[in-house]
């Protein structure tokens, strides 16, 4: 948000003294003794850009949830190779002959070239499993990042010293390359490479390598808060007072992290969910024919598609920038909602 | 930012996403797209013979090319490095290619017509294509004279016998075993243990194997007959290694030349230069010319920036063409259609054929109706599909290759010609007669994005069937040794075999042999039926090609129909493209693809 | 003398030798909760060589009011309207180049905290010399000298060489003497200073102070001095301005002011601040309440919803009428001068002792 | 500060050790034996332990892994392929070059795509940010800013292909995206690298707009900045030299990081457009399960972010004196 007056071109804060602008004391009549959630939710809703993005990303995860209903009222599913069950809509290479892809009223999104797959349900279940696993991913950093973040914060000293030693060496690590690295190797903890990969351990193996260096940005920002806050008087308060630590992190240091955590995560998702996608593009990631954002685009980028039906590659291509872009708005107002004072 | 700029960006993100999708518009059909009465044609014209020449036949210096000139450079662009050129290690068609120019066996492929239809086997080295008095047990081979390595020292049997003892070296593993499985009348690897270390440590083979009386003689000595030894000789893995000049795993790198061509440099990765080698005799060489001074290799070239250099046909690009890379699938139709274009390109069959192996090794696969089930349900067009289409595969009807004598393309037994997304409906008829709806089938697939693709149409199709596909990837780089495994839990996969010769002699004893069956041999469907073993021991023992190919065929088409261990799905075809200015440009059937050492300027 | 039945917002006529007139300034900021305004028909005049000390509570727009003599508010949320006169110069309706000739040259600023308040990244000599290269057009060599020559007179040691570091090698009292140093590099008329005072401990306060009052008697410039501590504008200012809620309530010379408050609001201020004097067991009386909002503000009287003293005033005046502040010696209430003067002998100023 | 960046230099030291021991350990948990690689079409066991004593994959982890740190340091003569001088990663198991030697080749494609792709990136973002923060409110900053937040959302493997099959594949105007050595053909090399440097710029460098921008405004903020403005100083000089100094710290950050990373091989960039740098060759060594060239990657890429990060260390100290002088 921008608050009224100071040099033009950049807005500021009225006066020098750090007092509220006055647009928060105009919320502090209405909003009088509301706790920071209320307000927070109060803040987001007046944010119109916030709350469409919120419906768009909601709209994903429905997707997501819903597939199979959805697939099952749309009467396809995204394994049958109609280049084979109806040849007459392929060339011998199996590019569809119609236009565009071969999108018509039956094949709402076209079909993929080479087996023919229908693409309107291949992206449904696609966007079912990046969001899957990006889920899972997030959820495993913000714990992770919580306990470490938060221990070394919070016991400082020697503890905070290793952690953050740790964090720093696995920042220094080539992520990506440590993705494409590690996955088979992580994939061969669960099967010989003789056996079938069940899909289940690719889904596992890629939570793992990206939870492994997913976790310290978050892991860092929570220990900073914590450190500040075991400064501040309550919870001094809360020690002289006697109280145990586990209490004191439950009920003094956890609540007033939500925001940060909240925030991240909304940032993070996104990010995991690209990446998985980036992954399964380089192969590493997951394989057809189960249906993957990602592996979408590794067809895309095919001569094959790039040659002859480019049209397929918008499907992937353009849900995936509509889902990013919500998101990244929501983060943005999720933040604001948290911290009017933020002006960027 | 704030709020009000963020509305913006919402705004102007639905705005780029439609003009996005407005952008996205495309024509159907792949621009691809091959024309398959060429194709047959080219296939009647290659069911040739070919015989065994003759000390006159052998003498050099080939005929020449019409038209031939002599000098100038000529610029190869090629996909794929060369990762191996000692010849020892040489059994890739691409260094199969270069090894025509840069090394000599004691014999080799001459053509006889201009069009690169004919051939016969000559005495390249040597001065025959191999005497044998008793029905091929001992071969002798006389060398001829001035025949020298690069480095100007003369060629002796002495070399001949380090060529063949070092291929038991454990560092030589990437070769033909052909001859080392003769000599130690063993299938399989077991060869190796005839000379572990090779000659490097003092240890050779004895007479009675192979024996060299004097410089200029090299006698082979087997149990069985091996009729087929002349062909075998001519691969570019059992040419000339030289004694002196063998440096071991080194070699592989900077090999001793003894063709018409020498290495000047070679960049892995990057490039090669080859130059005329001038102690290369025309008058010892009947099938090998020298017309240009030097080749200039260059690696990393896609199919698809090759074919567009060489479509524009400008500068350099003019007295360039590809070895290796034949017309991307993006150009086919432009090139094919094109008369201008049609005139500098060649069209023909590698000599591969793909097959789905049933493995018979498993319970459930020996039954017969099974087989024939899969047979019918089994899609081949997934196959093809995932190649490029009709342009660079051919659903093929039995195992025996267009290029190999033998081929009759009439032959379907299972109807994948007219319907090559299988029939599911005949196949589930079947499964319910035998009671077997529901079988269980692994299907291994080699881990690459064709593999993936075929491997999930094919299994819809088997399932359409009634089966129970399990798919399950194999890592591409060890896919061969996977599958090889006798204990392999793959009850089907794919593998494809091209002829080392134009013989079905190198086709179906080495896949159908039961005798053959051995941990990394080739027999994939570990098939052993008594009837092929017999025909195979019959049929190798007839010393007249022609009347030997006659019989692989039926033999060919019994295995197919009748004993269904295996399902053919393709034959492996190209289209190459060379500058306009490349002289004596034909696509050699026995090569594979076009014939370097007839190249020449305009 | 006060007279409460002034005509409503009528602009006082500008003393002929006020240096920089005021005259019903309002400044109001459009957010997106609505409409802020934070100075509400503000008027006052300052005459050269005096110390206007400007006194209330965060918010109440004292900062605002300074900020924007300077012009250093941000048009594109920001409207100002009425008239700020310097010396008959038009400042509200000048152009950006004509302000930028202002700031620094005739009108500089002191602010709060002298740490943020400078730059990191140039040396103190540097940040000194910019303005002097500007407004004097000196050479640098000159603009240097003149950097240093400063320093030595906010009494920097060795100013040569400290005029070379950064400012986050000085102490907290020397930077604040930079910053004066800088504002008067080009000994300006106006100087005002935003609580130059409150970022620093009490005993640099003093020296900063006393700093302050030597150079204005050598430079003569007028100084609007803000604060919310009285004891400190009891040393500095000749008249005293109280603000509350974007407007002035009271003003007076230090001494009436501080002697004879007559604004509820005044005594709620001089309550809540402890003394030396005072005996320690009396509890200190802070303003209840909380400050209003610049959105919705009262009607009426600002400081009713605060005020302990309506009902004195009897029907609803306070809530409907807005009182008005004379122009002089005068405070913004509608109680009379008598129950003011008895209000504060008799309940006030007991507390106070 | 000197002794400030010999200790941080030292820590890269260790990081790049211990990293070395990680990746060593997690890639003899590789799922694929090597040997069987190599061994090939006719490959007995006898064979295949012959392979594993050449390449000491006989011995224990521990003693392979020293044996690795010691050629590392002083090469070694006891690979078959060769003589090996120092850094000494060993020969690639597949294409049995010396680890060191493809490194080298595959780096100038590398750096090329990298340096022009961070030339293009950081002119276009950080100018569109500027001009962003200078016009706040306008419809320029409105048009910027959503742009850059749209492209930003978008991905390589989405952009790439799409300008291959429209400029290259459809059009035709382009020709592939290859690498050409520029001391060989600078025209080529730049028409070869146009297309990914545009791709990979366009995405960065809206990144580079966002941040840019949003720090220009926090440093507009910021008090010294009104400050200055108090003094007098114009509108175009305190954005330039107080406002602009600031907001350079939060991006040279992210610039070291981005370019150590890309450096390290801008992994989806050149598998995408199909070019031979080191990217691409971490993917190849993965797929022939390749280990010391895996390895040897892995470490040259690590070393990279680590250079970046020491000299963007350094660079802070150039744009703040808090930091020199700390």
């Amino acid at each position: 948000m921008t608050s009224p007056i100071g040099i033009e071109g950049g807005g500021t804060s009225v006066i020098a003294d750090g007092e509220p602008p006055p647009n928060a004391k105009g919320e502090d009549e209405q909003l009088i003794g509301r706790s920071p959630g209320r307000l927070m939710w109060i803040r987001f809703k007046r944010d119109r850009t916030g709350v469409i993005s919120a419906y768009v990303v909601i709209f994903f995860f429905l997707i997501g949830l819903l597939a199979p209903v959805i697939s099952w009222l749309y009467g396809k599913n995204p394994y049958t190779v109609y280049a084979d069950e109806r040849p007459e809509l392929f060339d011998s290479a199996g590019v569809p002959v119609q236009p565009n892809g071969g999108i018509s009223g039956e094949f709402w999104f076209g079909l993929e070239p080479g087996n023919g797959y229908d693409v309107f349900t291949k992206l449904l279940y696609g966007i079912r499993t990046s969001l899957g696993i990006a889920v899972a991913v997030t959820l495993a950093t913000v714990l992770t990042g919580i306990v470490l973040g938060v221990t070394a914060g919070y016991l400082g000293g020697r503890t905070d010293y290793w952690i953050s030693r740790v964090i720093d060496f696995l920042l220094a690590f080539p992520a990506q390359l440590f993705f494409i690295a590690s996955m088979p190797v992580v994939v061969s903890l669960f099967v010989s490479p003789r056996d079938e990969t069940p899909v289940y351990v690719r889904v596992v193996a890629l939570i793992l390598v990206m939870w492994f260096l997913g976790w310290m940005s978050l892991g860092r920002i929570l220990r900073g808060t914590t450190l500040a806050l075991r400064e501040r008087e309550f919870i001094e308060a809360a020690k002289v007072s006697g109280a145990p630590p586990g209490r004191i992190i439950r009920k003094e240091i956890l609540p007033n992290v939500v925001t940060p955590i909240l925030v991240q995560s909304t940032y993070m998702l996104p990010n995991f969910v690209t990446a998985e996608a980036g992954l399964s593009f380089l192969g590493v990631g997951i394989v057809e024919p189960t249906p993957d954002w990602g592996q979408m685009f590794s067809k895309a980028s095919t001569e094959l598609v790039m040659q002859n039906d480019i049209t397929y590659m918008f499907f992937p291509g353009v849900s995936m920038i509509i889902f990013v872009v919500a998101f990244n708005l929501l983060g943005d107002s999720v933040r604001d909602a948290f911290d009017p004072k933020t002006a960027r | 930012m704030s709020r009000s700029e963020r509305h913006v960006h919402a705004a102007i993100a639905v705005l780029a996403a439609t003009a996005l999708v407005l952008t996205g518009c495309s024509s159907g059909g792949s621009k691809g797209g091959g024309n398959d009465k060429e194709q047959q044609e080219n296939a009647e014209r290659q069911k040739a013979l070919i015989e065994f020449g003759d000390a006159a036949a052998s003498k050099g210096p080939a005929a020449e090319v019409p038209g031939a000139k002599s000098g100038g450079t000529i610029s190869v662009p090629a996909r794929d490095s060369y990762a191996h050129l000692d010849p020892a290690q040489i059994y890739v068609f691409n260094e199969m290619q270069v090894g025509l120019l840069l090394h000599r066996g004691l014999t080799g492929y001459k053509a006889t017509s201009n069009d690169g239809s004919k051939h016969e086997v000559v005495g390249d080295l040597a001065t025959d294509s191999g005497t044998t008095t008793d029905g091929g047990r001992t071969w002798k081979y006389t060398l001829k004279d001035g025949i020298k390595f690069e480095d100007g020292s003369a060629i002796t049997s002495a070399d001949i016998r380090h060529t063949f003892e070092r291929q038991f070296a454990p560092f030589i593993n990437q070769g033909p075993p052909y001859v080392q499985q003769w000599l130690a009348d063993t299938p399989g690897a077991d060869y190796r243990k005839l000379l572990p270390d090779g000659p490097f440590k003092g240890k050779h083979l004895p007479d009675s194997i192979l024996e060299t009386p004097d410089a200029k003689t090299v006698v082979f000595k087997f149990k069985k007959p091996r009729p087929d030894l002349p062909y075998a000789l001519a691969m570019t893995g059992y040419a000339a290694v030289s004694q002196k000049g063998d440096t071991k795993e080194k070699y592989d790198k900077a090999p001793v030349a003894s063709g018409p061509y020498k290495i000047q440099s070679f960049k892995s990765g990057k490039s090669m230069v080859l130059v005329r080698n001038t102690n290369w005799d025309p008058a010892t060489d009947p099938i090998r010319h020298q017309y240009v001074d030097r080749f200039d290799i260059t690696f990393n070239q896609q199919y698809e920036d090759s074919t567009k250099a060489l479509v524009a046909d400008s500068g350099v690009d003019r007295t360039s063409v590809s070895w290796q890379n034949s017309v991307d699938a993006g150009n086919l139709s432009k090139v094919l259609n094109d008369p201008k274009m049609k005139s500098r390109t060649v069209i023909g069959y590698q000599p591969y054929v793909g097959q789905i192996n049933i493995n018979t090794s498993h319970k459930a696969m020996q039954d017969k109706k099974v087989r024939e089930a899969i047979a019918y349900a089994l899609p081949v067009s997934p196959f093809v599909r995932a190649y490029g289409g009709s342009a660079a595969m051919e659903v093929a009807g039995g195992i025996i290759s267009p290029t190999v004598s033998g081929y009759d393309p009439s032959f379907d037994p299972w109807g994948k010609k007219k319907n090559p997304a299988g029939d599911p409906a005949k196949a589930k008829k079947i499964l319910q007669e035998a009671g077997k709806v529901g079988t269980k089938l692994t299907f291994g697939y080699m881990n690459s994005q064709e593999g993936q693709a075929y491997s999930t149409a094919m299994a819809a199709g088997l399932e359409k069937a009634g089966f129970d596909v399990q798919r399950q990837e194999i890592p591409a780089e060890t896919y061969f040794d996977q599958v090889s495994k006798l204990d392999n839990n793959y009850d089907i996969f794919h593998t494809s075999w091209g002829a080392d010769w134009p013989s079905a002699s190198t086709v179906i004893p080495p896949l159908y042999d039961g005798r053959a069956i051995a941990e990394g041999a080739q027999n994939y469907s570990q098939i052993n039926d008594p009837k092929i073993n017999s025909e195979i021991d019959r049929i190798s023992l007839i010393s007249d090609p022609a009347k030997a190919a006659a019989e692989w065929e039926k033999l060919g088409e019994y295995i197919v129909k009748d004993v269904v261990n295996i399902v053919p799905t393709a034959y492996y075809k190209q289209v190459q493209i060379a500058g306009s200015k490349i002289g004596g440009l034909v696509y050699d059937d026995v090569v594979g693809g076009v014939d370097p050492r007839r190249l020449y300027v305009k | 003398m006060t007279t409460l039945t002034k005509e409503a917002g009528a602009p006082v006529p500008a003393g002929a030798d006020a240096f920089l007139s005021v005259r019903d300034l309002h400044v109001s900021f459009r957010t997106e909760d609505g409409v802020v305004r934070a100075v509400d028909g503000l008027s006052f005049d300052l005459e050269r060589g005096r110390t206007l000390g400007i006194v209330g509570e965060s918010g109440s727009g004292k900062s605002v009011t300074n900020l924007t003599i300077l012009g250093l508010h941000n048009p594109m949320f920001t409207t100002v309207e009425g008239e700020i006169l310097l010396e008959g110069q038009e400042l509200t309706t000048a152009r950006e180049s004509e302000l930028e000739k202002l700031r620094g040259n005739k009108v500089a600023m002191i602010f709060q905290d002298p740490l943020t308040a400078l730059s990191p990244y140039y040396t103190v000599g540097r940040q000194i010399a910019e303005p002097y290269m500007k407004h004097m057009r000196a050479s640098k060599k000159a603009a240097w000298e003149r950097a240093v020559e400063m320093l030595d007179k906010v009494g920097i040691p060795n100013p040569g060489q400290r005029a070379k570091d950064y400012p986050h090698q000085f102490s907290g009292g020397m930077r604040q003497r930079a910053m004066i140093a800088m504002a008067l590099v080009c000994d300006p008329d106006l100087l005002i200073a935003d609580e130059p005072t409150t970022a620093l401990d009490v005993t640099v306060q003093a020296q900063i102070l006393d700093l302050l009052k030597d150079l204005q008697q050598e430079f003569g410039s007028a100084i609007i001095f803000i604060t919310h501590d009285l004891g400190v504008i009891a040393d500095m200012a000749d008249d005293i301005m109280v603000m509350y809620a974007g407007g002035a309530v009271e003003r007076g010379t230090v001494h009436e002011v501080l002697r004879a408050p007559q604004h509820p609001y005044t005594w709620g201020l001089l309550n809540s601040m402890p003394r030396l004097d005072s005996d320690p067991h009396a509890p200190l009386a802070p303003i209840p309440g909380t400050p209003p909002s610049l959105l919705h503000p009262p009607s009426g009287c600002r400081f009713h919803p605060r005020c302990t003293f309506q009902d004195r005033v009897g029907g609803t005046r306070c809530v409907t009428e807005v009182p008005l502040l004379g122009p002089d010696r005068s405070s913004a209430c509608h109680l009379t001068a008598d129950q003011k003067r008895t209000i504060f002998e008799e309940e006030i100023r007991p507390r106070l002792r | 500060m000197l002794r400030f960046l010999v200790r941080r230099s030292l820590g890269a030291v260790v990081i790049l050790f211990l990293l070395s021991i990680v990746t060593f350990l997690l890639f003899f948990g590789m799922p694929r034996d090597p040997a069987l690689l190599m061994c090939g079409k006719t490959c007995t066991p006898a064979n295949l332990e012959n392979l594993h004593r050449v390449l000491g994959l006989d011995k224990p982890i521990p003693e392979q892994y020293w044996i690795f740190l010691t050629n590392l340091v002083s090469g070694s003569d006891g690979f078959a392929q060769g003589p090996c001088p120092a850094p000494c990663f060993g020969y690639s198991y597949h294409s049995n070059e010396q680890v060191w030697g493809t490194l080298m080749d595959r780096l100038p494609t590398t750096v090329s795509l990298t340096l022009g792709g961070a030339v293009f990136f950081l002119v276009i973002g950080l100018g569109t940010g500027l001009i962003a923060a200078w016009k706040r409110g306008t419809l320029i900053d409105k048009t910027f800013t959503g742009g850059a937040m749209v492209i930003s959302s978008m991905q390589i493997y989405f952009l790439g292909p799409l300008a291959l099959a429209i400029l290259v594949y459809q059009t035709q105007i382009f020709d592939k995206p290859a690498y050409h050595d520029f001391t060989a053909n600078p025209a080529a090399w730049f028409g070869g690298l146009i297309i990914p440097w545009v791709v990979l710029s366009t995405i960065f460098a809206s990144q580079y707009t966002r941040m840019s921008r949003s720090s220009m405004i926090e440093q507009l903020q910021e008090e010294h900045v009104r400050t200055a403005r108090a003094k007098g100083m114009s509108r175009r000089y305190v954005f330039f030299r107080y406002a602009w100094r600031g907001s350079l710290i939060p991006i040279v950050t992210i610039f070291g990081i981005d370019l150590g990373s890309l450096l390290g091989g801008a992994i989806i960039t050149e598998y995408t457009f199909g070019l031979p740098g080191l990217g691409r060759l971490a993917v190849e060594s993965v797929f022939f399960s390749d280990l010391p060239l895996l390895l040897g990657v892995m470490l040259f890429s690590a070393t990279m972010i680590l250079l970046c990060n020491i000299v963007v260390d350094a660079a802070y100290a150039f744009i703040d004196p808090r930091v020199r002088l700390a």
